[in-house]
């Protein structure tokens, strides 16, 4: 089994309806440490998205992921968008022009993605930014040559709120210093339902 | 959520048009864009500045836009940074030849942004410069963290950047004249009620009838410190204080002072806070060459205030005083 | 209530003074009064022109002390008419030998204490003219009652009548031009939240989430009706309406366009209603010569805004475009 | 028995604690259909007229009567300070160098004050404001040979209380039109609280 342009259409085109549906708990969580507009932007951001998705037509994975990297780059604007956007472009990079995706090529794409979210945004782990959750999903994926998409999707789950005892180092929260503990961080939450909707489509193909 | 706005989806969009439509002697849109440029930008053989940030802050940045100031200001979606394509419509706009200057608040979106634009703009052949604005004595520096934000003293990098751009200076000279007001710059702020951004709906944090947030930001965002509500002295103190430490002032230094209003302060409190201001730096042998009171950068319908610094020179003072003609700021 | 204030019995003398201590070049301050006045006072040869009010209206009036306005400013208590000994100390501070001109706005408080000024001035023998100012649409003119208030339009005669003062014109001609102003001048303002007199402590009404109040004044007053809260645009087209109405104006006129903060709505607001007006205008063939947004006559914190609209002809037209240099209206 | 500088004196000093104790009560019924300082105008200019009493020395009714206005002058502002000062102005013009006041005189000099207020305020009867106690008010004392001052008091708050149903013509609460109606015209009612105090004055000597 594989993962085909179609499987990652419909990845995003669920990523879209999850990310309208948690638009205010997403914003809420920013409203805590950071300037609230996390699920406003995520909203808006996959909205343009899908209406793309809705009329373009892809051949290829690469092609769907570099396009929808653009759309994020240029409509959620704010500190994830060119987080999420560069993570797209970086993806559709390394996938070239194959039209199947086999789980090895996903996880070595999306290590691509991981390097330029490290590039762009200077963040490490544990500086409580969405990559407390891309870091060790990428590591698992990369780790495990069959993946169990049900540990994979409670190891973001734990990651995600693992990142609610840290102390911010990177983006707004940091501001806040030891106030932002207590709090988990909206990046990892947007993330962390981008990898569980990841899983899903993936438990689909059998991949 | 008590706004005059049509759709919370639509208000930057229709602020940009109710904006130039107001001023189209002085400012134009870039087509399909949230970019604003002087009307006759590009102007030939001056270096371009452009700013801007999330909406929000009105009159920043569009009401900055004009001679003796900014070329272009990018305005995103409320309190969110503006998007790389943006940024790069903004550059192209006001390229005149001599390059453009960036100057951004020191927020990692603000950064990430500008930064893709300005790769952006080098892949086309405009030589860009950057100058990263963290005035906000309220956050403690550290390699570690991303350091200071930018806030209201912004507004001062892009008087003298722009007063020197407009002598035909270079884009390095302009470059290391903002970096220098950079420098110089202190600015604190305190909020005593929070906005709210249209789209959420509701304010970004609650605070009690007697309290206040001191160390706050121009983001609807809780500030570094909690405490009971004083009196305009007493605030004015605190945040004066802070600011003179981090500038290391001494006796018979020359400033600038800026004393801003969130959004909700009414100007009488913000004339108020200027009174003891200008008293303590008076009895501190802290000269004032001016001081500007209003709001200059806004969060929303904040209530609050910062105050800002800037340790003068002869050349930065020279450019203080130099013509500017824009929306929010004339000279 | 919360408010950046020392004492609610001293903020106007302090405010009186920091903002004169911000402003030392263009402004000085009567000694033991809360008068305002040029700094180079009296102009010789030139009509002074002095207009005040109840103070929480800033940056009226002491905002247009400059060259080309006003050259004294009273401030009264907050919301309170300044006193006749106050109004005649400005009087007498800004003679310059031809005269002086008094804008009062048309409240029954101001009309009294302006008129017992000009009483006094007149027995030392000072030439005095009076202007009322009353833009307000909202209220029915009728000659049983006080007729209409007088409210942000008030800048624009200000601005006309001190451009014509600069070029030496005698006491009746200023007063007859600015007479000419408010027979075509009209205001109309709303409200979505209300202001608080800071030795009263709680604001002068309620209103709930949902409502707004449209024809309010700027005393932090009630309005005229209270109605469902309505979009930007529906509420430019009320108050757009009431204003073209009242100044029965036809195609081809040209206008002045005043879009007034209250004090606490943000100018991205402003500028959303603005959208809407100048389309309509447009629309209607009436074409707009000068727009001004912005805090222009606020009424503390109260959330809101009104429209002005000017008539202009020739004279007007060319009075508006003339230099004036004040703390807050400069061109 | 007679109206004395020191029952001149006594009247505007009981006044004050009145004015200061009222200053909430007269803000609200000035919120309620005006700017809401009525009570803080009249607090403020009485207490600056009460410190100048402590000092200056007064030998007639005139002269306390005239500085007592020129104080209430400057220092009331508003539409009221005016009025009360022009009041107090014309009836100590009125009272001359009198150094002892009867019933008549007294009912003269403020009739001369009504006059100075219909004057300056151009209100008329029934606009709701203070006039419509001040009118009923001297109409009563100078159709009263002997007064009555029970019944006095009794008519001065049935007028305040008046004001309740009248639709404002004149004031601030003029521009409320018809919303003026059922509340207290608070210039009504602080004029009620001066002849109040002006009756137990006048009962104390026996006028
Ligand atoms: N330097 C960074 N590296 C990685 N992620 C970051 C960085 N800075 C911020 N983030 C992520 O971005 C999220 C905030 O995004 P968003 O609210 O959309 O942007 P903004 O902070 O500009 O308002 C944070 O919760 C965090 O996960
Ligand atoms: N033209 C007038 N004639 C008589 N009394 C008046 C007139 N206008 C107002 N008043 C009185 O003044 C009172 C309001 O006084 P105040 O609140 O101190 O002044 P302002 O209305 O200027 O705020 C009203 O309640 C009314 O009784
Ligand atoms: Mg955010
Ligand atoms: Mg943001
Ligand atoms: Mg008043
Ligand atoms: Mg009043």
């Amino acid at each position: 089994m594989a993962f085909t342009v179609d499987e990652a259409k419909l990845w995003l085109i669920n990523l879209n309806k999850i990310y309208q549906q948690e638009k205010m708990y997403l914003s809420e969580l920013d409203q805590a440490i950071g300037d609230g507009d996390h699920g406003i932007n995520m909203a808006r951001g996959f909205n343009e998205l899908n209406k793309k998705l809705e009329t373009a037509e892809y051949h290829t994975t690469a092609d769907l992921f570099k396009d929808a990297g653009m759309v994020l780059l240029s409509k959620v604007g704010g500190a994830s968008g060119p987080l999420y956007g560069t993570a797209f472009i970086k993806a559709g990079g390394a996938l070239k022009d194959k039209e199947e995706v086999t789980k090895e090529e996903l996880a070595a794409a999306l290590f691509e993605s991981l390097e330029g979210l490290k590039l762009r945004g200077k963040a490490r782990l544990e500086d409580k930014t969405m990559l407390d959750v891309w870091i060790p999903a990428i590591e698992f994926l990369q780790n495990h040559p069959k993946v169990d998409w049900d540990e994979f999707k409670k190891l973001v789950k734990e990651k995600m709120e693992g990142t609610k005892k840290l102390e911010a180092k990177k983006g707004r929260a940091s501001y806040l210093g030891i106030r932002s503990v207590g709090h988990i961080d909206p990046g990892a939450a947007s993330s962390y339902l981008l990898f569980v909707e990841l899983a899903r489509v993936c438990e689909g193909v059998g991949l | 959520m008590k706004k005059l706005i049509n759709d919370p989806e639509s208000v930057v969009s229709e602020m940009v048009a109710g904006f130039v439509a107001a001023y189209p002697k002085k400012v134009k849109q870039v087509p399909g864009t949230n970019v604003v440029v002087r009307a006759d930008a590009p102007v030939q053989g001056k270096v371009g500045i452009v700013s801007g940030g999330g909406s929000g802050h009105e009159p920043a940045h569009g009401g900055y836009v004009g001679k003796g100031m900014l070329d272009g200001a990018v305005a995103g979606e409320v309190f969110t940074s503006p998007t790389p394509d943006q940024v790069f419509e903004a550059i192209k706009a006001v390229d005149g030849g001599k390059g453009v200057l960036l100057v951004i608040k020191n927020y990692t979106g603000d950064v990430m942004n500008f930064e893709m634009a300005a790769e952006l703009a080098e892949v086309e052949g405009i030589k860009v410069e950057k100058v990263i604005v963290n005035d906000d004595a309220a956050v403690e520096n550290s390699t570690y963290t991303v350091g200071k934000r930018g806030i209201a003293g912004t507004v001062l990098v892009h008087k003298i950047a722009g007063a020197l751009a407009e002598t035909g200076a270079t884009l390095e000279e302009v470059a290391a004249v903002a970096n220098k007001v950079v420098a110089n710059l202190s600015t604190m702020g305190m909020a005593l009620s929070p906005s709210t951004i249209p789209a959420a709906g509701k304010p970004g944090f609650t605070i009690d009838e007697n309290e206040m947030e001191i160390g706050t930001g121009i983001h609807g965002e809780p500030g570094i410190e909690r405490s009971e509500i004083k009196t305009a002295d007493e605030v004015a103190d605190i945040l004066l204080n802070k600011v003179v430490n981090q500038l290391h002032l001494e006796k018979n230094n020359e400033v600038a002072v800026m004393i801003n209003g969130l959004g909700a302060t009414p100007l009488m409190e913000l004339y108020i806070v200027n009174n003891r201001v200008s008293s303590v730096l008076k009895e501190m042998d802290i000269s004032v060459r001016e001081t500007f009171i209003g709001e200059y950068m806004t969060s929303l319908e904040m209530a609050g205030c910062s105050i800002t610094l800037l340790r003068l020179d002869q050349q930065l003072s020279e450019l203080l005083d130099a013509q500017a003609d824009t929306i929010a700021f004339k000279k």
